[in-house]
């Protein structure tokens, strides 16, 4: 175990560390674009400069090791004047338009320069001009210009994705990164080069000028894609969430994540937002995506009140006569305590459990992506081992059948695009004289009369416990409300019991307090 | 469109055995395209060669736009390279240069309308002695150059 | 700076100093304004309006380039600014790759707007000012929040040509900036 | 101080490029002397002889060579003909006037480093000499210079040609590495140095053309016969390509240490009714000495370093004071703008920008606060990048500028050349 000094601090790191992860483990300030703690040295951007004690020339923090009784500092004059001028070099031909541009505010540019930027620009020549706005793929777009040419996101493609769509083509300050024509970076990695471009060179194409990232808060939550159960930073605003990034974990996804997860951020949202019509008359519109109120047929109903009917009727029909479905979308907690409900106040036997494609369980894309797209399938499968329940779906569609059972309450999945047997399944429950339905998302084929809806919540607005395939438990928190009648199994389960719910209970984590006849921007008549 | 000529596809076949490393063979597989395609590679050879070579294109257009050598464009039937580094230009290539392009109304880098010439200014080949000095195509060079001589030699060509 | 004086012993008598004002309101601006109409100070409002400075500021104006359109590149630094949260602005994609970014919606909420003026200040590009114009009447709530199409191309400003930005993208582009 | 012609003597003789031809003048007698000596020992002889690499930076050879692990690794021997220095073409000569003595001194070289593979990475410009070499290798295999079981000694050693494809950054080793590899001839981090992982991770000892084909004379009549030449610290004899203002330009093998005012005369001197004004000693990335040194210096690695010049690849230009040095300048930042492989900041933009000031100040739109601003940028350009081209397009501003700072005063202020009495058109595009 090699000791150095760094900036006068002792620190004793593993064999073969470099000095920047030395630094990095310090906390300490070094200034770097190229280096990426998930992609190999590339040390091209020249910035991790550090004078080591005994070497006459500068080295580059990323490609040095420490090696025992090193004296490292980065504090030193010729270093900062080193990395003073770094930075000039990378911002002599990068463009004025941090207005424009998406990057602005995670900006790797904008960060370092406020920290270590020499202030006094003297490039007083031509800009070398390159492609703007140039389709990678779907979902990463290309601004040249702005690109540092650090090739993080051609080392990615290389190293990580195997997919090898991008290279940097050209040379000098010619250079610029691009795919080949016929083949766009289209993986489903894609936007991870979006997360470790330093600069706004490569933007997401769905992200793009929705919100400037100032307006936005973060939280660390699980991705619910797949069982693999990626950490998450789930970034909103008192409008809704506008996307996910993924958070290192080094045990479950390192650095990154898949594309299609980042895509259900979508899905929380209470509306989504549509822009219509050409260039100049575009216009926004909202149109409603999630549940907003409870559902007896087509009649709107108070949420909670139907919870509580449901309850009710649950009670009288009593154990034979009633039925529950879960799936692997829910948290352990919900499972728990809605089976709770069932197998003990009611004393029913009927749980089932709803597993969408099973036969693709097994998938796995070799980096992250699993076949299983539930996030808590081993949670499920835990609770009702709990309970010593193990009916089989043919028990359920028999006794609906025969009419044994009356009512089915399905804790529905939150996301049902991942169950293509979705509209089956209701077609099936329906048959039941009265079918109610747990469910997040609006849904057509849910729009029937003896088809009672209750509005549920999505992962972001609840606290619970998922177990991906490894059998990992992994905590999610509440991160913000957004449709304010729904609830989460727990509280279902509370409600149906015939327990209170307060208002203050519920709401005690929200980040935004929600204050009656608040102005927004569309008023209306005073 | 372009496509390799059967025995270009060989000869490409050939050289991803010959090198250790496989992408060695980009290299002289584009030089092969080259030659095929009248002095220039077009950019869906590109794909072709990634095929044939079981490379990613990212990677064979990496390596051609690197190198100066490959031209990206038509350069026409003579592509006239014309040194103009130290001492190249301290012999007078640049008014050479100059000359040739006024003559043929055409700027550096353009192809003259009939097709034939190309005039383009390269970096030091290494014949600095002999300055002044220009290639012609990959051919062997032609050195100890004045205005008169270039404009002959141009005319001799066939 | 101009000191406060501390009330004193005369000050504490009110009725002098009642009669001294009534003497200059009648004496004093009463009479001259009835003998003197053209040096009166008041204004028949609305008959009259007073004509602000230009660098008064009053009603925000969005600012328009050389084609005509709306200079705003929607960078939202002037809702970020904007301590009142009055400005609301929605981005969308511009086909011209120099242009890029520009608000199909920019919304100001003129009964929520304090007149700082720190909007004028953030914005990177000359796009929102605030003009001499001072009245915001309405009749109802709708009205008092102002559009892109009222900001930049009401009839007042230019004859709804709207008022050019004195920073142009173009001109940037030429310099190769 | 006449030539000496230790590796150019039969250089003349046309018959010198073929097999026979190069046996009759005694070619390949010293690569029978060298197989039955222990390759330890070539490597010491080589050690002893003070040769340092002629392709630039003059590092030992034998140095170099006693790097290698002993890891019992496939070793490659790689052969730096990509002799991209503006003003040298010795390389060039070598390879097509004497490949056999390349393919000796290589075969030779190969048996005391125990490599069985090597590669001569010629520029692709030079299709002359990698048609010349080719055939070259084809009568060596023939003839059972090369192959399997050399002259019956045990030793298995292939060759090939590889040709470039136009970039002077190939010249750089790790750089001429990974373009043999089939990437981009973009130079690698050290470390690891290229002895210890090189081509494809395997220990690999890149040569210069001139340094492989010196070791045969060295091999010849040993370490101390080479030693006679040149100085006590730059032993033995280089080539060096005189070009520019010079009667008879062309290359000349004369022993390290001569003056440089001998080597003008040995070119045949200046040209009548000019004189000297300035000198470039090592390809255009070496600084330029002025007259007074240029007239002190001696043409070795101590001197010029004294200088604050280099060696170099030993391409000596001359200028006489016809030139304007803003132009000369301005020839040479470009090159190095045009060659920047792009890969570290400070070099990619770094040459850019020089050459867009320098190319300002030539176009008439110059400020006298670019030459302070010339300096700073090349200073801090300087060692901050992988590879020394970096350091290669600054040095020559940092010594044209304070040189001729006189020249460029007079260029921004007055607009037209000092020397030339007017502004250089866009000609150089």
């Amino acid at each position: 175990m090699p000791k150095c000094t760094l900036n006068g601090k002792e620190i004793e790191v593993a064999e073969g560390t470099t000095i920047i992860e030395a630094y990095k483990k310090l906390e300490e300030d070094i200034a770097h674009y190229c280096w990426h703690p998930g992609l190999s040295v590339a040390g091209v951007c020249r910035l991790c400069m550090v004078k080591v004690e005994g070497n006459p020339r500068l080295q580059i923090a990323c490609n040095t090791v420490v090696q025992d009784g090193m004296v490292i500092s980065n504090q030193d004059d010729e270093v900062k004047e080193a990395v003073r001028w770094g930075l000039d070099f990378h911002l002599i031909n990068h463009p004025l338009d941090c207005p424009v541009c998406d990057q602005a505010g995670e900006c790797g540019l904008q960060d370092q320069y406020m920290k270590f930027g020499k202030y006094d620009p003297e490039m007083a020549e031509r800009k070398v001009k390159k492609s703007k706005v140039v389709d990678l793929g779907k979902r990463v777009v290309l601004d040249s210009e702005r690109c540092i040419l650090c090739s993080r996101c051609v080392r990615f493609t290389e190293e990580v994705s195997k997919t090898n769509e991008l290279g940097i083509f050209n040379r000098g300050d010619h250079s610029e990164i691009g795919t080949y024509s016929g083949k766009p970076l289209d993986n489903n990695y894609s936007l991870n080069t979006v997360d470790i471009c330093p600069v706004g060179a490569l933007t997401s194409r769905d992200f793009r000028f929705k919100q400037r990232v100032w307006f936005l808060n973060k939280k660390q939550s699980v991705c619910t894609g797949c069982s693999t159960g990626c950490n998450i930073d789930v970034y909103f605003n008192k409008e809704g969430v506008w996307r996910f990034k993924p958070a290192f974990n080094a045990e479950v996804n390192g650095h990154w994540m898949c594309d299609k997860g980042r895509d259900y951020y979508a899905n929380l949202n209470p509306y989504e937002t549509h822009v219509e019509g050409e260039r100049k008359d575009k216009k926004v519109k909202r149109i409603p995506v999630r549940l907003l109120n409870g559902m007896k047929g087509s009649e709107m109903i108070n949420s909670q009140d139907l919870a509580i009917e449901v309850g009710q009727r649950l009670k009288e029909l009593g154990g034979e006569k009633v039925a529950l479905v879960i799936t692997g979308q829910q948290t352990s907690e919900e499972l728990e305590a809605v089976t709770e409900f069932f197998a003990k106040d009611l004393n029913s036997k009927n749980v089932f459990y709803w597993v969408n494609n099973k036969e693709n369980f097994d998938e796995f894309d070799g980096i992250l992506k699993r076949g299983d797209e539930n996030p808590n399938t081993k949670g499920a499968l835990k609770t009702l081992e709990k309970f010593g329940l193990n009916q089989t779906w043919s028990q359920l569609t028999d006794g609906i059948e025969k009419g044994h059972i009356e009512m089915v309450l399905v804790l529905g999945p939150e996301n049902q695009q991942v169950y293509p047997d979705f509209k089956t399944r209701v077609e099936e429950l329906s048959k039941a004289k009265t079918l109610v339905w747990t469910t997040a998302c609006l849904n057509e084929s849910l729009d029937k009369s003896n088809v009672w809806q209750i509005p549920a919540n999505t992962f972001v607005e609840k606290e619970g416990t998922f177990i991906n395939h490894a059998g990992l438990e992994q905590k999610i928190s509440f991160i913000t409300d957004l449709v304010h009648n729904a609830f989460d199994g727990v509280e279902l389960a509370r409600l149906m019991r015939g327990d209170d719910l307060p208002e203050e209970e519920r709401f005690k984590n929200s980040p935004y307090k929600r204050v009656n006849n608040e102005f927004t921007s569309i008023r209306g008549d005073l | 469109m372009f496509k390799l000529s059967p025995e270009g596809v060989e000869f490409v076949k050939s050289e991803v055995a010959r090198y250790e490393s496989k992408e060695s063979a980009i290299i002289p597989a584009l030089y092969r395209v080259q030659k095929e395609n009248d002095n220039w590679v077009p950019n869906e050879a590109i794909s072709e060669l990634s095929q044939i070579m079981d490379i990613p294109e990212a990677r064979i257009n990496e390596v051609f736009h690197f190198y100066t050598m490959f031209n990206k464009e038509p350069v026409g039937k003579y592509h006239v390279q014309v040194c103009t580094n130290v001492a190249c230009a301290m012999a007078g290539t640049r008014e050479i240069l100059k000359d040739l392009c006024d003559e043929h109304g055409v700027k550096v880098g353009e192809v003259t309308s009939d097709g034939r010439y190309c005039f383009q200014n390269v970096e030091c080949l290494g014949s600095c002695g002999t300055a002044p000095m220009l290639q012609i195509n990959q051919d062997k060079y032609n050195e100890n150059l004045d205005i008169e001589k270039t404009k002959q030699l141009l005319k001799d060509l066939p | 700076m101009s000191l406060v004086k501390q009330p004193s012993s005369t000050s504490s008598w009110y009725l002098p100093g009642i009669f001294k004002g009534m003497l200059l309101t009648f004496f004093g601006k009463m009479l001259k304004n009835l003998f003197n109409k053209k040096d009166m100070i008041t204004l028949n409002y609305p008959e009259e309006k007073y004509q602000y400075s230009p660098r008064f500021k009053g009603n925000h104006v969005l600012t328009v380039n050389k084609e005509g359109d709306i200079r705003c590149t929607a960078c939202m630094l002037c809702a970020t600014a904007c301590p009142a949260d009055c400005i609301s602005i929605i981005a969308s994609e511009d086909e011209d790759p120099t242009v890029e970014k520009y608000p199909i919606s920019y919304e100001i909420d003129i009964l929520r707007c304090v007149f700082c003026g720190m909007c004028e200040e953030a914005c990177p590009v000359d796009a929102v000012r605030m003009g001499p114009e001072w009245q915001t009447p309405g009749v109802n709530g709708s009205q008092f929040v102002y559009d892109k199409e009222h900001l930049a191309y009401r009839p007042q400003l230019n004859g709804g040509k709207g008022i050019q930005s004195l920073c142009e993208d173009t001109e940037r582009h030429n310099f190769g900036i | 101080m006449p030539e000496s012609k230790l590796l150019t003597e039969h250089y003349h003789k046309d018959e010198y490029r073929g097999l026979q031809g190069y046996k009759a003048n005694g070619g390949y007698q010293v690569i029978e002397k060298a197989f039955k000596m222990d390759p330890q020992k070539i490597i010491e002889e080589v050690l002893n002889s003070g040769l340092r690499g002629r392709g630039g930076a003059g590092f030992p050879t034998g140095r170099k060579w006693s790097f290698l692990p002993d890891n019992g690794e496939p070793r490659y021997l790689l052969c730096n003909a990509d002799e991209g220095e503006p003003c040298t073409f010795k390389d060039r000569m070598m390879m097509e006037r004497a490949p056999h003595q390349l393919i000796e001194g290589m075969v030779i070289s190969a048996f005391a480093i125990k490599s069985h593979k090597s590669y001569i990475y010629v520029r692709g410009e030079y299709t002359e000499s990698v048609e010349i070499l080719r055939e070259a290798i084809k009568e060596a295999y023939d003839a059972g210079y090369l192959g399997k079981n050399i002259l019956g000694s045990g030793f298995d050693h292939d060759m090939d040609v590889y040709a470039g494809a136009g970039a002077y950054i190939c010249g750089e080793e790790t750089g001429m590495i990974s373009s043999l590899e089939g990437k981009k001839g973009q130079p690698k981090l050290k470390p690891p140095f290229p002895a210890v992982k090189g081509y494809l991770g395997k220990p690999t000892i890149v040569n210069n053309v001139e340094t492989l084909a010196a070791v045969v004379p060295i091999i010849k009549d040993g370490a101390d016969a080479y030693k006679k030449f040149g100085t006590e610290k730059s032993t033995g004899t280089k080539l060096f390509s005189v070009s520019g203002d010079v009667q008879k330009p062309g290359n000349y093998e004369v022993p390290l240490g001569m003056p440089l005012r001998e080597l003008i005369e040995l070119a045949g001197g200046m040209k009548p009714s000019r004189t000297l004004k300035a000198v470039i000693p090592g390809g255009t990335s070496a600084p330029v000495l002025n007259k007074e040194e240029a007239e002190k210096a001696t043409m070795d690695y101590e001197c010029l370093a004294e200088m604050g010049s280099m060696l170099g690849s030993g391409a000596v230009t001359i200028i006489d004071d016809t030139r304007c040095m803003v132009d000369m300048l301005h020839v040479i930042t470009h090159f190095y703008h045009h060659e920047s492989c792009g890969q570290c900041t400070p070099c990619r933009e770094g040459t850019g920008w020089l050459n867009k000031i320098v190319n300002s100040i030539v176009e008439g739109r110059g400020r006298l606060q670019d030459i302070d601003t010339l300096c700073k940028v090349a200073d801090h350009m300087k060692g901050k990048t992988i590879c020394a081209l970096s350091d290669a397009a600054a040095l020559p501003v940092l010594s044209f500028v304070p040189k001729f700072r006189s020249e460029f005063e007079f260029y921004i202020r007055e607009g037209r050349s000092k020397v030339k009495g007017t502004r250089y058109a866009e000609m150089h595009a």
